[in-house]
This record gives C-alpha cells, structure tokens and sequence, in this order.
C-alpha cells in the first residue's frame, strides 16, 4: 500500500487580484508518507490546500487522485473523495458544543435526525487520540485558542481521511501537544495515510517529515524530494532563495534596581489565578511560559481588565492601579496588548492593511480638526511592512486577503508603531516564516534595549530561550518557578520541562 | 528600534508600486452609470423627464432630502449599529424648530439651530444607553422610537391644534421653492433644476465626508464598526464613538427632518413617517456594509438618487399604482443584477490581467 | 331622527347637463383634469369612474385619477408636478397633509393652474385652492356619533375608533364626535377615542377585541370613522355577541353589506361622486378661462348623508340629487362666467 | 444582552445548564409575561383571567408568533427578511381572492396559499444566491413588487365572505385556546424540533453562525440562505392562513404592519442580527410581552400616546437600569469582568 501515488497535482495556477498566488505548482503525494510543504508567508501553501480541497477552483491544471483525473468543486467533494484537513485559520461554529464540531461534516444522523449521543462518542474518541481531555457538550465559544484549534485536529481525525492537509496545525501549540500530534500523524501515516505537513518551525518539520515541497512566489522550488536529503539550511535557502544569514543580537542588560514597570503581588483572579507573583523591569523581556490552557492569555486580560482581579494587587510604575479596561490600560499606563487571537482581537480583517498598522498612531498623526494626512499614514504603514516583509498586493488591500502569517505581522506592527511603555505580547510568531521570526526576534529585543519593558507569552519554548532574561512558568493558573534564562536550549527546555511535571507529581 | 532588515530581494517589484484596482471596478461608478443610463432612458421615452422645473427640481429635492436621512442611517451603520429611530428623531428635532417659530417667534435660522441641537441631543441619549449598557442598538433604537412617537404626538397635539406648527418664518418658503436660478442670475452660476436645499445635503456630504475620508475620529469609527473588540484593543475608545455616531445619526436625522418640513409647508408630527426603508436603502445600495466599517457618502446619495429616478421615471410614464410597486422593485432588480454583472466582469477582467 | 343635509332638494336623478347660462362648457378638449387622492382608499374610488364619465359628457382632453401619493406629502407634491410636466393642466387634489397642503396649492397655481380641494379642506381659515368641494369632516364624524346616539337611544356608553391620531382630520373628527356627546347632556359617555388603528385591518381588529374583552359590557355604542377600524368593530361586535351598535363611515361594498346585514347599524356617506364629477367640470371652466371664482378659496360642502338599512337602497338617489344641486350652486353662485 | 454570548464565568461546567436558563434572555421575558399577566389580572380585578379574555388575548397572538419565527429563520443564517409582511398579506390575499372571487374551496386555497408563500420565499433566497446582491436589498424589492401584487389583487376594496369553515377554524377556542394560537405553537415546536433536532436545521444554524467554517465543513451556504428563506416563506404562509381565518375579510392593509412586530419578537427574545443563534421560547415570549402591552392598553383606556411613551421609556429604563444593576452584581460577586464588544455589525 505504501508508495502508491494518492493526490498529484501539476502546473496549477490560482490567480487573485493583483498576485498569482499558485503559479504552476506540483505536489505528488504518497500513501504512508508524511509529505512537508514549506515556504515563506504568502508562498501560496495555504491557497494550495485550499485548491486541494475544492474551496478555490485552479484557475489552470491538474488534479489526479488515484491516477484519475478528479474536479473537486467543493470542499464537500473533496472530503468525500478522502482528502481532509485543517485549515490554517480556525474555522469552529462558535455556538455549537465540541462533538457537534467535530462531527459537523458526517453528524451521526438518524432519518434526519441528528442523534447527539452517538456524537459524544467519536468526539471523545478523536480528542483522546490527541490526549485532549475536554467537556465535548461545552461550546467551543469558551474554549481558549489553542483548544479550539485541537477540537479542529479532532475534526480532520474524525474524517478518516486517506489524504490529511495539516496547515500550521501547531502554531498555537505548546511542545507537549505537537508531540501527541505528532505520534497520531506517524500511526495514520503507518496506517497508508498521507499527512501533508505545513509549519514554520522546521525541528518539528525534520522530526515527522518524510518528503518535502518548497514554494516560493506561487512556484514549486522543489517537489515532493526525500527529506533526508536537504540540511536545514538547504531548505531556508530554498524558501528564501538565499542563504539564510543569522546575525548576532546585540547585547543586553537588565538595570535590576530600577523600579518595576509591572509588578503582580500575590493576584487572584475571579478565572481562577491564585498567588501570582511577577515584575517586569524597564529593558526586561519576561517570558511566562505554559501549556496550553494554563491560563497565561487569561491572567494578562485579568490585569487589563477584561477580568477581574480578586486578591493581590497590581502596581504599574510603582503605584496600585486598579485597570478596567485595554483602553485605559493603554492610555493611562501605556500598556500595550498584542493578542494571541489575531483573527478576532487582532487584526481587522475587512479593512485595508494601512489602516490595520496605523490604528494606533493616528492620534499622533491628526493635526488640526483631526486631520490625519493619508500620506503620512501610507508612510508610516509603507515603512513597517517592508520592515516587516509584509507581502501585500498594496496597501490598500484588505487585511482578510493576507497570508496567515502576513496577518500576524500586522497584528504585531501596529503594536511596533505605537509608543507604549509596557508591552504585552501573547504569541507573537504564531504562524511566521524563519526570516520573519528572526526579524521579530530582532524587533522585540531591540525594543527591550531601549528599555521597553516587555511580558512575552509564547508556547515556543525556543522563542522564550532566544529572548526572555527570566522564564516564568505557569501550570493550572498557579506560578510553579521562575528560571534565569542563561540562552542553552537544552538545559533551559530541561529545567522548564521539570518545573511542569513537578505539579503532575504533585497531584498524582 | 534600529534594528535594519533587508528588504526581501524574492518580493517581486510590484510590491511597493502599490497596485490598487483599476477605477471601473469601482461599486459608485456602477451607480452612477445606472442613474444616467435610466435617465436617458426615462428623458427618451418621455422628454419631459428633463423639464428642469416640474420634473428635476422636485426630483433633486426629494433624493436632496432622502439623502441626508440615509446619510443618518450611514452613519449609524459605519459602527455597524442601526438606527431604527431616525424618522422619529426627524420628527423630534423638527418639532423644535416648529416650535421655536410658532411659540417664540425666532428666526429661520435660530430654528435650524434648535433642530440640530435637538437631535443631536436625542442621538447622544441613545448612543450613551448603547454604549453604556451594551444593549444591541436593535432594540434600543426601536424603544427609542417609541418612546419618540409617543412624546412627539403627545407634544403637538397639546401645543396645536391640528397637530402641525403653521408658522412660517421668513425665508423657509425661498428654501422650500428657490432653486439655484433664483439665487443669483445667468446661466453660469446654478440652472433652475438644483433647489437652494440641496446646500444643506451638499454641506452634510461634505463634512461627512472630510469626517470618514481623512479624520482620525472617522477612521476610528469605521474600525469600531469593523471589529469592536479589536478596535478596544488598539486603544480606540469605542464607548465614545458609538455615542459619536449616534449623536450624529440623531444631528442628521433631524436636518432631514428640518429638509421634509421646509420642502411640505409645515412641522408636523407626521415628518419623518416613511425615512426607515429609504434610510437603509440608500445607504446599502451606495455600499455601505450592514455589519459596519465600510460607509461610502458619495454612493448613498447615488442609491438614494436611483431609487428616485426610477420612481419618477415610473410616474411619468403615468404607470397606475396597481402596478407601480411591482416595476419599481423589478427594475431595481435588473438594474442591480446588471450592475452586478458589471461587477464579475470586471473582477474576472483583474484577475485574467494578474 | 337625523335630516339629511339634501333633505329638502327632492329626488331628480338626472346629472343636468346645462344648468345656469354661461356656465356650459365650451370646449374642454384641451383640458386635462388630474384627480389626485392621497393614496389607494375606498372612498377615493368612485372618483375614478365619476372622472371617467365626467370627461365624457363634457369632451375634456384628459381626465386623471392617480393614487401613487401613497398618504405622502412629499410624494403627493412630486406626483403634482410630474403629472404637470405629463401635460395636465387643472387639479383635483385630496391634499394628504391638510397643514401643508396650502403651499402645493400655491405652487401650482403660481405656475397658472386651477387647482381644486376636493374632498378635504386646508387646515385653518386660508384656502389657496380656487374652490374646495368637501364634505365638512368635523359635520360627518359628528353626524355618525349623532346617529350613533340616536341608535343607542340617547344614553350609554360610546366608543370612537379613527385613525393616525396626529392628521389634521383626524382632529376635527376627534372633534365631531365630542361634540355630539356632549350635546347628549351627559347621558351618553364617551368611554374612549381609540386612534392610530387603522394602518391594516389586523392592528384595528385586536384592538376593537381587546376593547370589547375589557370593556364589552359598558360599550352600547361604537362609531368608526376610519375603514379598517369600521371593518373590524363590525365583525367584532358579531362574533363576540354584543349589543353595541356600530356606526361606520364612507360606503365602500363591505360596510354597505354590513348595514344590509345589520351588523353596521348605520354609516355616514359622502358625495365622492359629486366631487368628482362637479369638480372636474368647474376645474374645466376655469381652465379654460370661461369663468372665474367669485371668492377664491370659497368652501363648499358636498354634503353628507346617514345611510341605514331602511334607506340603503335610495340613497344613491338622494345623493346624485345633491350633486345636481351642487352643479347649480356652482353656476348660480361660485362661479362668475362671462 | 450580548453579553450572554460572550462568556461564562469558570466554575462547573456541567449541570450549569440551569443556571444558563436562568441567567438567560428567555428567564427574564418569562418573569416579564408572568409578572405582567398577574398584574394585569388583578388591576382588571379577576376578568382578565376569565375566559373570554383569555381567548381574546391568545388569539392575536398567533400572527406575532408567526412572523417573528418567519424573521428568526431568516436571521439565523445572517439574512433580514423585509419582505414579511408584503408577503403575508399577498398570500391571504390571494386566498382570499381565489376563494371569494374563483369560487375555489377553502381546503385549496390554503394550499396553494402555503405553496405560493414557500415559492417566493424560494425565489427571494434563489434571487440572493444567484445575483449576490445583498439580501437586504433583495428582500426589499420582492416587498415592494409584492405589495404591488396584493394591490392589483385586491385594489381597495376587503375580500370577504370566502369559506365558513375557514372562518370557524380562525375563531374556534375549544376550552378558549384559539385554534390559531395552537396552529402558531405547534409551528414553533415544530421549528425548533426541526432548529435542534434535525441535520438540516444544524445546517442552517452551522451556516448562520460561521459562513466560512460551514463552507469548509462541506455545508453550501447558499443552499443554506435558499432553505432560510424558503421555510422562512413557509412560516408567512401559516401566518397568513391564520390571518385569513381570523379576519372579517383581507385587504390591501393585511400584513402592513408585521414588519417591526416581525424583528422585535426575536431580537427581544435574544436572537443576534449576525446570525446563528435562534431562540424558539425567547421569540414566543416576546410575542407574549408585546401583547400584553395591547391588553393593558385596552384595560386602563390608554391614549396610545402614552402607550408608545410609556413603553419607549420603560424599555430604555430597563434596558439601562438591567445592565447597571448587573455591572453592580459583577462588581461584587463572581462573574467577570468588563467583556470586549462583541464581534459583528448591525448588533
Ligand atoms: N482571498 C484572497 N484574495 C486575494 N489574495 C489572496 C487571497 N488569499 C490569499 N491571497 C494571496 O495569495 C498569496 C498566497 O497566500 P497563502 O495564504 O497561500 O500563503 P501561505 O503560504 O499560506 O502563507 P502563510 O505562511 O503566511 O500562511 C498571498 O500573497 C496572499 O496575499
Ligand atoms: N472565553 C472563554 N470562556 C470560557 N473559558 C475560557 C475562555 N477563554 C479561555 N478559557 C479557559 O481558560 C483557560 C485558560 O486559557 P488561556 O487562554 O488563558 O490559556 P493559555 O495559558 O494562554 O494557553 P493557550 O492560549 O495556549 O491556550 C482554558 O482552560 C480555557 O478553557
Ligand atoms: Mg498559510
Ligand atoms: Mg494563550
């Protein structure tokens, strides 16, 4: 069974306004394979997928499943011909339960009728091959990001596909969850399935992966060769069509008697936070780290009040605050959140890019009756997105148009424009290319040395070792310890690792 | 920040040469097409259809008028809130200025004042409950105008006796019948087709305009209207741009109200009666979206200037009421659907040149 | 009993055609009469066929009837204007707004039309219409709570149903009825004036059932002078088996099948007919300057009638006898023609 | 209101279901007609819970009901339907019609009456999907040619004297349950059996409350917003049996007035304009809260006036006073927070 040829595709083209997004690429994929597909933001992997499984019609082409040459006019035929997916972007019913999402593209159905008792079981089934324990009658309104995104993994699983398109499956999750992902990826692998894998992070694309195919610019730089034959440089190289230089990052020290920016004294929150204790110093990145769900996004929105704060105090530039809302958190104590849930926090997705940069600067902008000068916005927005690589078609284009990754770029760049005091940053590579990450990387720490105090929430573990001069780490809404981060990976990972499991030992 | 990344030397050049649709793919110029395709049409079959002082005066008047009352519908949508009171915040706003003329006998001008302040007032009232509770704009709105039909009925008929204030203060009736003719002489300066209360629609789109085009405050109310937790987010006061909006929604909606009563002869309560459909018609048609965030003043008064077209072109075919509604929505219909076609055409026409 | 207005003028059915010298009309051909109601009613009805024959028996050029002002003043003003440009040239109008009405009038007139009120007057004591030919709708509504009384046999409890509470007319029917009441001396009680229920049938049938389920057994008497709240109270008062006595307004075929019927005890009816039909021809002689108005804004009633089940046959009769009256009223008396 | 949709506090997730209905919109409408009812019963000292008045009451309740389920259907795939009324009182129109003028017997005209309604609903929804033209602007247009059509049906006269037994079904109460008032309940639990219960009911509701994800799940969203509006046909065209059968004839007026009546039911009782959400016993209930307002008005000789006043005020005063007196309990017990403004336009 392995080694047949299932989904092949050659020279397809998908057209946009204004970019060719796919502009002849082929992909061949083979059963018991798990087939990586890379490239920059905006190489056209997503738009690929998309092809593949009927939501765009190719604007040129082939598509053969099984040696035939198939249409898939919808993502309904698509599925039904044995190709599933998760799309890069999350893509719930908010107001229907867990199994209902699951199950919503074959609910268990009686004449009609839907039979929600025989939907708990597959959905249980599906969440618990993933390792996910969850309330399957819970509305996936309430669940954090990354558990909405699990409960879209479950969703691919419960399709039993024969081909599985994971776009940045895990983007928003942390170590511990990738590796059940991955130990379900190798069973349907071993199973005759073929995983189609797409992530930025390539130690996680070098330990499941297989085969590879590069895009660039809509084109296939390489088709579908044996991983193994490609160092990791290779493949930056090919994604970037350069070599990948990494600069050294400028030193940086912490003035550990300055007064805190940010100090949390034994808060409590009414989400159930208890005894967290924190400071942030001016120049100082603190990381708080986690798995996901263990309440990092939400002790943040409790301190910009989204939340309520039960117990504790929280003192900003040395002084009690009580925060009621972002606003007043941004313009009274400069305060700025960039939030892990881009798509509905984030960005504005219906409005032109320069608009979604330039939110925060026309205060400084406007002159007289409030006048904000469209050229100076195009400026302001035109210099961060080539700081930032965005790839935008213009400036004028719609946010919702970009490329995920292009979209947290705008999510973060407004934040970058802005003069803020205290930057809170929830997940801010989700989804963005090595060259960009790095760039961020750069941006965050020069930021800091300027002395822009700075709380990083990431569940990329190596993003915290690159940036963070302290490593919080938090499980089940408590502080289990905080680590010095002397910049060694592996010592670093070791030490946190410890730190979470403790708690498991602890309650077992 | 002085970190320098290179540019990406793999983006292709077109990148920064911002690249935008062409013009005519544009929604407004389809509008526009689609008004002076049925006025030519409409001026051939009946020539009279260009008769600048029976036929086009009162046209211009008429969508002068609906214009500003969709212009306070847009206005409230560009939050991606609904105003379901804008007729009665009319009739409320022109009841001061009634009232400011018949009972204290101040001028036209003074009038106008009290009307705007009237409504802006009323409009303030609502987007404060909206944004201060949270409640949909829906059924605040609709409690609004009852709460309005109610008091202004109760207002008239306890301060008149048939329930309308007669009082005409000097220079209404010019604002009522004067056109551009009349105001200054030659064929330069104004034909006798656009009516001197047409300034007031002209200077709303304009302000709005300046507003949504180049302010900060008006971007800030479209980003409120796009996504209002993101908008919160970013620092953009929402609470006080909803009460903005509304305040303005209520401004607007009153000088409509003003408009309707100079264009009829009298402030009555009955102003603003039938504004709801032909506010959110105008508007939607023009482009703006319902769910907020995208607002176009110049496509609002060419919806507002279709649907008046098509009614007057129908009038003058002397089409009888037993079939009036039936081609007026059938047209529209085709008209749209043309227009529509318009529209994929011209995205295909994009695309094949990418 | 209550007198008809026409009482006195006997029963010559016969539409004269030639009535007081000078009042003949010449030549009508270029004349184009618009009738204008203020939107699709059933008392605007006969205006049509009334307009119709009118154009006939006189040979005018046009004769109009258009409905489009849908109960709009503003639409009402544009529909005017158009119907000009269209080439019509003397106006019959059922003005929609009576306060405002005044300044359309003014308008067309400025532009040299003989413009007529038919069927309501301008609110107030100014009229810049050339004539106006109605019936007084304070005297109808009064006459109708009259007859209700009567029919109630002169004590009890009444109730008045009408419609938009803030229209000019519908403060003067307001008005009649009170003052029918209060003429009652006490022993009839005006319970309540029910107004607004006549936007459609279904709004003015739950309120009548809603008023008879909370007040059924005090109401003896209900005078209805809007259509949909007639319709309604008729059915109501059946169904829910009481004793009440409903008196309607206008005399479209449903409300004359309830006086036929009984469940409408009686109706007050006006002269749609007459207005047309005299309107359109002294319309046509001012039009083409044969004559003149004596006084301008001159208010003329077309008179009223209380319609039961006795005299629900005849009394088209006694109603086209006022219209010929009306006729030599206009020739003898309204009119100057030389 | 929207703040229901938002979060739930931590705490125990299971067994909260209660706890839910209680804090939820269709509680408080509940406690509303309950509070409402009682006290309009004892201001008419006892004869407002007699019989006849019951019957009375329930009665127009049926077209509110109705009308507002007919607007919930469309809402929850995220579409307005303006053109319920026009449709409404066309189709009792031409039932009316077809049975007083063509002599048609009663048994088919209803039916047809049923088809013509669920037709157009099919052709507004096809004319959406296939033009793509917002559905707003659609709607309106099939509103105004309908009511042109029931204008060239009917002209100004009412349609009357059509079938006896039409008529005895509009006013028969057995036990003074209008038969129309059970026609309207059983449609309401037949739509919300067929709303929570059926896959196609899922679908719609999948559709309405994310588009993109629905599409992606393999569910067509434009055969979803044709279903909407065809069942939302449907429903106009029990609520214009039920109208024909209660009326003492049809004409031009019928359905003039359901517009508003037709938004407020389900909003009030809690159903988001943006789409997926419905609430079968909040939208019944707001029916019952607006009837109730029709009954007191009727009980204390109310100058509607007032009336429109009075409720304008009391609806703001609650709306305001609710949520202050909310933010108070939030201040001092265990939900949450200041909540981010709801994503989504028109709210
Ligand atoms: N609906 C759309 N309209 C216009 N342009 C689009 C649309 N969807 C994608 N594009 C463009 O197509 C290109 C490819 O986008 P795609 O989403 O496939 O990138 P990607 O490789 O998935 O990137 P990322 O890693 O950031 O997810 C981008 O330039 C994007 O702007
Ligand atoms: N809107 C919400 N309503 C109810 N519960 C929520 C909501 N958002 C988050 N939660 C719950 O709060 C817990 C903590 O979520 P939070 O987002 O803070 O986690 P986190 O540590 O940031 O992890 P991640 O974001 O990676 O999931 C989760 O168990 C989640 O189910
Ligand atoms: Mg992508
Ligand atoms: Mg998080």
């Amino acid at each position: 069974m392995s080694g047949t040829v299932l989904l092949e595709c050659e020279d397809l083209v998908k057209v946009f306004p204004g970019v060719r997004a796919l502009d002849g690429v082929g992909l061949r994929l083979t059963a018991g394979s798990v087939h990586a597909l890379l490239g920059e933001n905006g190489a056209g992997k997503s738009t690929l997928i998309k092809v593949l499984t009927g939501v765009h019609s190719p604007d040129g082409g082939r598509l053969t499943w099984n040696g035939q040459q198939v249409h898939l006019r919808s993502p309904l035929e698509a599925t039904r011909t044995g190709i599933g997916v998760v799309h890069q972007e999350r893509n719930l019913i908010p107001g229907f339960s867990v199994a209902e999402n699951i199950t919503l593209q074959n609910p268990p159905s009686h004449r009609g009728l839907v039979d929600r008792e025989a939907m708990t079981a597959p959905a249980v089934a599906c969440l618990a091959e993933l390792g996910v324990d969850l309330d399957p009658q819970r509305p996936v309104r309430e669940l954090s990001v990354a558990q909405q995104q699990l409960v879209e993994i479950a969703k691919a699983l419960y399709t039993e596909s024969r081909v599985l398109l994971l776009d940045e499956p895990t983007a928003s999750l942390s170590p511990q969850e990738t590796e059940r992902l991955f130990e379900v990826i190798r069973r349907l692998a071993a199973r005759g399935a073929c995983v189609v894998f797409v992530s930025h992070k390539l130690e996680e694309v070098f330990e499941v992966c297989d085969t590879v195919t590069v895009l660039r610019d809509g084109k296939s730089v390489l088709e579908s060769s044996p991983l193994a034959d490609h160092t990791h440089d290779d493949i930056v190289g090919l994604m970037v069509g350069r070599a990948h230089a990494a600069t050294e990052m400028r030193p940086r020290t912490v003035d550990h008697t300055a007064t805190p920016t940010l100090v949390l004294d034994k808060v409590s929150t009414a989400g159930g936070h208890r005894d967290i204790s924190l400071e942030v110093r001016p120049g100082e990145i603190v990381g708080l780290y986690g798995l996901v769900g263990a309440g990092r996004s939400e002790l943040v929105k409790a301190v910009l009040g989204l939340d309520r704060i039960t117990g504790g105090e929280v003192r900003v530039h040395g002084g009690p605050v009580h925060i009621t809302s972002p606003r007043q958190a941004l313009h009274e104590y400069g305060i700025g959140y960039v939030t892990e849930n881009r798509k509905e926090e984030g960005v504005f997705l219906e409005q032109p890019i320069v608009r979604n940069i330039t939110v925060t600067v026309w205060k400084r902008l406007a002159k007289a009756l409030g006048f904000v000068s469209a050229r100076e916005e195009r400026d302001v927005a035109q210099d961060l997105v080539d700081r930032l690589g965005i790839r935008v078609t213009g400036l004028g284009q719609n946010a919702g148009e970009l490329s995920g990754g292009n979209q947290q770029k705008v999510s973060l760049a407004k934040w970058l424009a802005a003069d803020t005091k205290l930057l809170v940053i929830d997940e801010p590579t989700v989804g963005v290319d090595v060259r960009t990450k790095r760039a961020f990387h750069e941006l965050i720490w020069d930021l800091a040395r300027d002395g822009l105090p700075i709380l990083l929430i990431s569940s990329d573990l190596a993003e915290m070792v690159t940036l963070a001069d302290r490593i919080v780490v938090m499980t089940d809404h408590r502080i289990r310890g905080e680590l010095d981060n002397d910049r060694d990976y592996d010592r670093m990972s070791g030490r946190v690792i410890r730190l979470i499991h403790d708690r498991d030992a602890v309650r077992s | 920040m002085t970190t320098s990344i290179s540019p990406p030397d793999t983006v292709p050049e077109e990148k920064t040469a911002t690249h935008r649709m062409p013009f005519w793919v544009n929604q407004r110029l389809g509008l526009l097409a689609l008004v002076i395709a049925l006025s030519v049409l409409f001026g051939v079959l009946r020539p009279a259809f260009l008769d600048q002082q029976l036929v086009l005066f009162p046209l211009l008047r008429d969508i002068a008028t609906l214009t500003v009352v969709a212009l306070a519908q847009m206005v409230a949508l560009s939050v991606g809130h609904m105003n379901l009171a804008v007729g009665r915040m009319a009739a409320f706003g022109a009841m001061f200025a009634g009232l400011g003329y018949d009972r204290l006998g101040v001028p036209m001008q003074v009038g106008l004042l009290m009307c705007l302040a009237a409504g802006a007032a009323i409009g303030a009232v609502t987007g404060w409950l909206i944004a201060r509770t949270g409640v949909s704009s829906f059924v605040v709105t609709l409690a609004m105008d009852f709460a309005l039909l109610g008091l202004v009925s109760l207002m008239y008929s306890s301060l008149t006796d048939d329930a309308a204030f007669t009082t005409h203060p000097t220079g209404i009736d010019a604002l009522r019948s004067y056109s551009l003719a009349d105001i200054c002489a030659g064929p330069i300066c104004g034909s006798p087709a656009v009516p001197q209360i047409a300034q007031f629609t002209v200077l709303a789109m304009l302000a709005l305009g300046f507003l949504y085009g180049c302010t900060r405050i008006g971007r800030e109310l479209l980003l409120t209207g796009a996504n209002p937790a993101a908008a919160e987010l970013s620092g953009i006061p929402t609470g006080r741009r909803v009460l903005l909006a509304h305040t303005l929604s209520g401004l607007l909606a009153a000088l409509a109200g003003f408009m309707a009563a100079a264009g009829t002869g009298t402030f009555r309560a009955s102003i603003g009666d039938d504004f709801m459909l032909p506010s959110f018609l105008g508007a939607v048609l023009g482009g703006t979206l319902l769910t907020g965030g995208v607002v176009s003043v110049l496509g609002t008064l060419l919806g507002t200037a279709l649907v008046g077209v098509i009614r007057k072109g129908l009038d003058l075919l002397g089409v009888g009421l037993e079939s009036l509604n039936i081609y007026l929505g059938c047209v529209l219909l085709l008209a749209l659907s043309a227009d529509r076609i318009r529209a994929v055409v011209s995205y295909r026409k994009v695309v094949r040149s990418t | 009993t209550y007198k008809n207005s026409d009482a006195q003028s006997g029963s010559q059915a016969a539409p004269a055609a030639r009535t007081g010298a000078g009042a003949d009309l010449v030549d009508g051909s270029k004349t184009k009469v618009a009738l204008v109601p203020g939107g699709a009613h059933p008392y605007f009805q006969p205006w049509k066929t009334a307009g119709s024959a009118a154009k006939k028996t006189y040979g005018l050029g046009a004769v109009a009837f258009d409905e489009t002002a849908e109960w709009d003043q503003q639409k009402q003003n544009n529909l005017l204007s158009t119907l000009a440009a269209r080439g019509y040239n003397a106006f019959g109008v059922f003005g929609v707004s009576p306060t405002d009405i005044n300044s359309t009038f003014a308008d067309l007139k400025s532009q040299g039309f003989p413009v007529a009120s038919l069927g309501s007057c301008p609110a107030g004591d100014k009229d810049d219409a050339d004539f106006c030919l109605s019936t007084d709708v304070q005297l109808a509504a009064y006459k109708a709570a009259k007859a209700a009384i009567a029919a109630m046999g002169s004590k009890g409890t009444l109730v008045h149903l009408t419609g938009n509470n803030v229209d000019a007319n519908t403060q003067l029917r307001i008005k009649g009825v009170a003052q029918a009441v209060k003429e009652s001396g006490g022993k009839v009680k005006l319970l309540q004036t029910i107004t607004d229920i006549d936007t459609d049938l279904q709004t003015a049938q739950k309120a009548v059932s809603d008023l008879m389920a909370a007040k059924g057994s005090q109401i003896t008497g209900i005078v209805a002078t809007a259509y949909n709240p007639a319709v309604a109270a008729a059915d109501v008062v059946k169904s829910s088996g009481s004793k009440a006595k409903v008196i309607a307004i206008d005399d479209d075929a449903k409300i004359l099948s309830g006086i036929k019927q009984g469940t409408v005890t009686a109706t007050v009816v006006q002269n749609p007919v007459g207005q047309a039909e005299i309107g359109t021809w002294a319309l046509a002689l001012l039009q083409t300057k044969q004559c003149t108005v004596r006084s301008p804004g001159v208010e003329v009633d077309s008179g009223s009638f209380v319609v039961t089940k006795a005299n629900v046959a005849g009394y088209d009769k006694a109603r086209q006898a006022k219209t010929a009256e009306l006729k030599k009223q206009f020739a003898d008396k309204i009119l100057t023609c030389g | 209101m929207n703040r229901l949709n938002v979060t739930l506090g931590q705490g125990s997730w299971g067994g909260s279901a209660l706890r839910r209905f209680a804090r939820s919109t269709a509680a408080m409408l509940l406690c509303v007609v309950v509070v409402g009812y009682v006290a309009l019963g004892i201001a008419s000292s006892g004869s407002f819970f007699e019989g006849p008045s019951v019957r009375v009451f329930l009665q127009y309740l049926a077209t509110p009901i109705l009308i507002g389920l007919a607007q919930m259907v469309a809402l929850c795939v995220g579409q307005l339907n303006l053109a319920v009324g026009a449709l409404g009182g066309f189709t009792a129109c031409l039932m009316g019609v077809l049975m007083a003028d063509h002599g048609v017997p009663a048994g088919v005209a209803v039916i047809v009456g049923l088809l013509t309604a669920t037709a157009i609903g099919l052709a507004t929804g096809v004319a959406i999907v296939g033009t793509q033209i917002n559905g707003f602007i659609v709607t309106l247009a099939t509103m105004t040619i309908l009511l042109g059509a029931q204008y060239r049906l009917t002209g100004t006269r009412t349609v009357d004297g059509y079938s006896r037994t039409l008529r005895d079904f509009g006013t028969a109460a057995p036990l003074n349950i209008p038969l129309v008032f059970v026609t309207a309940l059983v449609a309401a639990a037949l739509l919300a059996a067929f709303m929570y219960r059926t896959v196609a009911g899922r679908r719609l509701l999948a559709a309405g409350g994310n588009p993109l994800a629905a599409r992606l799940s393999g569910i067509s969203t434009d055969r979803q917003i044709v279903a909407a509006h065809t069942l939302s046909g449907l429903l106009i065209g029990v609520a214009a049996v039920t109208a024909t059968a209660s009326l003492p004839g049809v004409n031009r007026s019928v359905g003039g007035d359901w517009l508003l009546p037709s938004f407020a039911a389900p909003i009030i009782g809690g159903v988001a304009l943006t789409g997926g959400s419905i609430a079968v016993l909040g939208t019944v209930l707001a029916a019952f809260v607006t009837r109730l307002i029709d009954a007191a008005r009727a009980q204390f000789s109310l100058d509607p006036s007032w009336v429109n006043l009075l409720i304008g005020l009391v609806v703001l005063g609650t709306v305001a006073g609710g949520r202050l007196h909310q933010t108070r309990l939030e201040k001092s017990a265990t939900t949450d927070g200041a909540v981010l403004p709801q994503t989504g336009g028109a709210q």
